[in-house]
């Protein structure tokens, strides 16, 4: 049986193409871009909320975009253990739909931050970074404008291992010049109890090749094959 | 019963604890450009101003605020919502 | 403005008295008020080139003459063949005046109109560029706005439409603090196929005319006004000047469209800019010599009691004109009720040769199709300015300050420092083609996937050479930006341009642009490089001095590199390799940052360039690329090569122990030597080993080639071969170098 | 002289003939699609609540339409500023 990922597209997506590049021609997956209204769950194995700007992040990043059908699809996914993932606005979506918990607020700048910046692995046990070591810091880009992370419960995050991902310096230090946007605790991504649902806002996608690496790492990688194996496991 | 319009205003702003960055900026600046210490406070948000039919003022109260909760106008981990004025057209 | 008459009403127009003859003559009748508002719009300086034309005419053919050049000046953009089946489109332009008003609109508005451009040839639009101007930052909130708005707008347009800024270019001079210049350009991928799809013509007769996108409102519409009364219920002041931009309406426009073009079934595309709905529905047609009926009234309108001359000039952003083959509307319509787009079957082509508009039952427009584009051109005069004989013989000073201080300045100073501030709030890795992002080489490069070419990008000029002398100093732009791509491993395929000078009435102004575009002329034929675009601005003026801007005219290139190991980057590699310089160094101090910011001077000699020269070191350069010699490579621009290197060593933290003892055969001063912005050169990183062979090959190329140091793996650059010695801390530079912009910008 | 403090909200809009796009797409994608068509119109912008000490209401009005101006916190060529409510605290 062959494994099937959708990548959704939502008005205003935009690295919506680029996922779907990598997980095709770069992790060889079979993958499809579906218009958010059309989107069946019944159709795929995994799916991809990818970036961009789902309604011009018009009111709030990923507001609008949480009232699509396609969310109510997605969360039936969710509930059967499916996994899904959200890059970047994709996590503002599952934010705002409360797929995952807490809220990701305007940089602490004020600016866009297109950077390559690095994150540590805290939760290696997830659909998405089984694949993972723990501690292990990956190198990868954000280019968000709100993505600020904050919750008024951290310490259940943390009690409940929802933290995934922290802004860390190369060598896993917390200084606060690696948090790129004012994060609290660092916290770069985070996953659903079930582990099966993350969102970070850092760019896997934009990770997966050499070729668009500074150093000429693949970490983004990483992200997709655990999905993959984590599906193979699954249907088994 | 006929209905009447009203033009309402709120206005969604940060919980203290979600920290408010567009009031410290201006804020900053207010003391950098000097001349402007009788501002003592600032604070900043989202504005919308709603023009919608209802019964009454009462029921377009009850109507935007089961709106915005409906559908998240503001979420509720980091913000508050405040009804500003609710005028009659 | 000028008043003429109107059935007995005295109405105001741009357009002078003669060209309002004309066009009675051309219609053998006067106008409506809605063809006399198209006529004044389309004939404007902005949409007919009045002053410029006859100048630009200069230019080669370069669809003619260069067989991989597919669409040249005329079209939306230029497009070259760059094998393998696809085509590239690009373009630039400018969005200066709105921009002065209204930064942060103005920069956004310029972003959506220069993306329109290239969506209109039927491709993706897959990167932007933004040469910018203003004045200096120090001391300036003025500036520091302007700066900081139009950075904004760019960047939230650019990013939220999911197309990467690769690359740009900043300067800050004196003469742009009113009128900031913000030239936008953008780059279009896709295949041949998909370029013939959708040319900018309504050549078949019977096709639909079919509008998307947002809805026409009142905002941007200009021209004619009533001298007598007012033209709508609104006063000018309730109108806004400054058009809102919808980058989320904008990215669905784009996906939308690329989906109908797909289908096969759209015959003809025109974006909706200056002009509106007139100037595309007049080109359309006129280019495809053909005809249309159009009603009115299905434009769908953003508020009600629009007038036909609103609905037919309005500027509204975000809307598209698509001409459709009959039998596949329903196939087109369906892309667009997909997105969820509003659109409009507004009219029929038909073989009339004429522009019929409807407003119900009453004919509006009823024009020759071609009449719009026949503008009267102008023969302007020009004249060289008195003043610059006093400028151009400025002396250097003696030095004063030592070279260690002056050097640190330089690196400091706003026009040579980094410029990570701005290109941080750019997406600059969206659509996964980023090989050399922003600020980490010369140019920006692109990879085609699933090809293994890449593009390479660089746009700017330098506008202080240009005011010393616009003729070398456009060939001066030429040699830097075409050296920026080189020096990344491309080769310049293919040029655009956007002219920004003051008013062309004024024969000193006049002579700037004249001056340059012969600059460009010449440098172009002689290094076979086809001239596919431009864009012209005048009446760059600061209101308050009543003075032009510095001559800029900006030169954008866009080279190709094949194969991935073919790349070529800036930073040292290996400490122990060679450090050569490229070229000779000569006494051009005239327009320097060093004259600038270490003399306050704005004289003296400026670069020049030898055309037989410059190519020489592009051949050579090539061939050391193809016998796989170069490590490293950056070519010397602002504040000489000293700066250059410095910049070489930043990435990997190296030094350089640089003597210069052997280069100084021209005999020059320290700070001649050292600060001279003697265009062309370039600094590369080499192995040792290889030195014999590369000399070999320079004196085969005819190619001054010296050895001016090592790379060391202490992040120190020490120079000998001075009156002093000089030593530099290649961390202190570093920090020098990037906190200058932040430390002005963030209170 | 004794000096007040009030407390003054103020909101940033685009002028009333220039588009509001961040509104449409509430209005539109939000509120429409989720079946509250009693709306009939949104429009957006930025939320203000500023404290300070002034001699009277009218002069800390003038000083609030100062500083807006001069931190460029709003550009008059596109936007308008409005004062919603004035309350001495
Ligand atoms: N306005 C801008 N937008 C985006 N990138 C910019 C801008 N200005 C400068 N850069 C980037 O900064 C780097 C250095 O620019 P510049 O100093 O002009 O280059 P050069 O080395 O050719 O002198 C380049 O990568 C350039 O693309
Ligand atoms: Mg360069």
């Amino acid at each position: 049986m062959t494994i099937k990922i959708a990548v959704i597209q939502f008005p205003g997506a935009n690295c919506d193409l680029d996922a779907v590049h990598v997980l095709n021609d770069v992790i060889g997956v079979e993958t499809s871009l579906v218009w958010h209204n059309y989107f069946k769950e019944a159709d795929f194995d995994g799916v991809v909320l990818p970036g961009g700007f789902s309604f011009g992040d018009y009111l709030r990043a990923g507001i609008i975009a949480a009232h699509s059908p396609a969310l109510d699809e997605a969360r039936v996914m969710l509930k059967d253990g499916r996994p899904i993932i959200g890059i970047c606005n994709g996590f503002q979506i599952l934010i705002e739909a409360e797929f995952l918990p807490g809220a990701l607020l305007q940089n602490e700048s004020l600016k866009f931050i297109c950077k390559w910046v690095n994150i540590k692995v805290i939760n290696n046990k997830t659909a998405f970074t089984h694949k993972m070591k723990q501690n292990e810091v990956l190198a990868i880009p954000i280019a968000h404008g709100e993505g600020r992370y904050f919750t008024d419960n951290l310490k259940e995050l943390e009690e409940n291992d929802q933290v995934v991902f922290r802004y860390s310096t190369e060598t896993g230090n917390y200084e606060s010049a690696a948090n790129p946007n004012g994060s609290l605790d660092n916290i770069a991504g985070i996953c659903n109890l079930e582990q099966n649902c993350i969102g970070l806002m850092p760019h896997p996608e934009r990770a997966s090749e050499a070729i668009l690496s500074p150093k000429g790492t693949e970490h983004g990688r990483l992200f997709f094959d655990s999905m993959v194996e984590f599906i193979k496991r699954r249907i088994r | 019963m006929a209905q009447i319009e009203f033009e309402i205003e709120i206005s969604l702003e940060n919980k203290p604890a979600a920290r408010d960055p567009v009031a410290e900026t201006i804020q900053r600046d207010l003391l950098a450009k000097k001349g402007y210490d009788q501002v003592s406070k600032v604070r900043s948000g989202q504005y919308l101003r709603i023009n919608l039919l209802a019964d009454s003022e009462e029921k377009a109260k009850e109507l935007i605020t089961k709106m915005c909760n409906d559908l998240r106008i503001f979420n509720p981990v980091t913000q508050i919502l405040n009804i500003i004025n609710v005028n009659k057209v | 403005m000028t008043k003429v008459n109107l059935s007995g009403e005295e109405v105001n127009v741009e357009m002078t008295k003669e060209e309002f003859e004309k066009v009675k003559e051309l219609l053998n009748r006067e106008p409506t008020i809605t063809e006399l508002g198209g006529f004044d719009i389309m004939w404007s300086e902005h949409c007919s080139y009045k002053s410029s034309r006859p100048k630009l005419k200069l230019f080669e053919d370069a669809e003619k003459d260069y067989d991989y050049v597919l669409a040249g000046p005329g079209q939306d953009a230029g497009v070259i063949d760059i094998g393998d089946g696809y085509a590239l489109a690009f373009r630039i332009e400018s969005h200066n005046h709105p921009s002065a008003i209204e930064p942060y609109h103005g920069a956004a508005t310029g972003i959506g109109g220069i993306i329109r451009d290239i969506l209109c040839m039927g491709v993706r639009p897959i990167a932007l560029l933004d040469p910018l101007r203003f004045g200096h930052l120090e001391g300036n909130p003025h500036s520091q706005w302007l700066f900081k708005y139009v950075v904004k707008g760019i960047a939230d347009y650019g990013n939220c439409t999911g197309i990467p800024t690769i690359g740009g270019e900043v300067e800050f001079d004196r003469s742009f603090e009113n009128n900031c210049l913000v030239n936008v350009a953008c780059i279009g991928l896709g295949t041949i196929e998909d370029f013939e799809h959708a040319p900018s013509r309504a050549y078949n007769p019977g096709d639909y005319v079919v509008l998307m996108g947002g809805s026409t409102g009142r905002d941007g519409i200009h021209g004619v006004t009533f001298a007598s009364r007012t033209l709508t219920e609104m006063s000018e002041a309730d109108r806004p000047a400054v058009q809102i931009g919808d980058p989320f309406t904008k990215k669905m426009i784009i996906e939308a469209t690329l989906e109908a073009v797909k289908t096969g079934y759209v015959r003809g595309l025109k974006d909706l800019g200056g002009g509106g709905l007139t100037c595309a529905t007049s080109e359309l047609t006129g280019d495809g010599n053909t005809g249309a009926k159009i009603e009115l009234r299905k434009v769908f309108t953003g508020e009600p009691g629009m007038t036909s001359y609103e609905i037919m000039l309005s500027e509204s952003q975000e809307r598209m004109a698509f001409i459709v083959k009959p039998e596949g509307l329903e196939t087109v319509l369906d892309v667009f009720k997909k997105y969820e787009m509003t659109f409009a079957v507004i009219g029929k082509t038909d073989d009339s040769k004429v522009l019929k508009v409807y407003d119900g039952e009453e004919l509006v427009v009823n024009i020759p199709a071609k009449a719009l584009s026949e503008s009267p051109t102008f023969r302007r005069a020009e004249k060289r300015p008195d003043y610059l004989d006093h400028l151009l013989a400025q002396k250097t000073p003696e030095p004063t300050i030592n070279l260690e201080e002056v050097i640190k300045k330089l690196i400091a100073s706003e026009n040579i420092c980094s410029k990570e501030w701005v290109y941080r709030q750019y997406d600059h890795e969206v659509g996964v083609r980023s090989v050399v992002k922003c600020g980490e080489g010369d140019s920006g490069v692109l990879r085609i996937i699933g090809t293994d070419k890449f593009i390479s990008a660089s746009v700017g000029v330098n506008s202080k050479h240009c005011y010393l002398d616009p003729y070398e100093g456009a060939k001066g732009g030429l040699v830097e930006i075409c050296g920026n791509v080189i020096a990344n491993g491309a080769k310049p395929m293919a040029m655009v341009n956007c002219c920004n000078f003051g008013n062309p009435e004024i024969p000193e102004s006049f002579w700037y642009f004249s001056k340059s575009v012969e600059g460009m002329n010449d440098f172009c034929r002689k290094l076979r490089i086809p001239i596919v675009g431009g864009n012209v601005s005048f009446y760059n003026e600061d209101e308050v001095s009543k003075t032009a801007i510095k001559a800029t005219p900006q030169i954008m290139i866009v080279g190709l590199i094949q194969g991935y190991e073919n790349i070529i980057t800036l930073p040292f590699k290996q400490s122990g390799n060679d450090i050569l310089i490229i070229g000779e160094t000569k006494a051009e101090l005239g327009g320097s940052e060093y004259h600038s910011v270490i003399h306050k001077l704005e004289g003296g000699t400026p670069p020049s360039v030898d055309e037989e020269k410059i190519l020489a070191r592009w051949n050579f350069l090539y061939e050391l690329y193809q016998n796989k010699l170069i490590k490293a490579n950056h070519d010397v621009n602002k504040g000489g090569f000293i700066i250059t290197v410095a910049e070489m060593c930043f990435k990997n933290k190296f030094g350089a122990d640089i003597d210069l003892t052997g280069y100084n055969f021209n005999n020059l001063r320290d700070d001649e030597l050292l600060f001279s912005e003697t265009v062309g050169r370039f600094i590369i990183e080499t192995s040792p080993k290889d030195f014999g062979k590369i000399v070999d090959l320079a004196k085969m190329f005819k190619v001054s080639v010296n050895k001016i140091g090592v790379v060391k793996s202490k992040p120190e650059i020490s120079i000998r071969g001075l009156s002093q010695i000089v030593n530099l801390n290649i961390n202190q530079m570093k920090q020098l170098y990037d906190s200058t912009i932040p430390n002005l910008m963030e209170i």
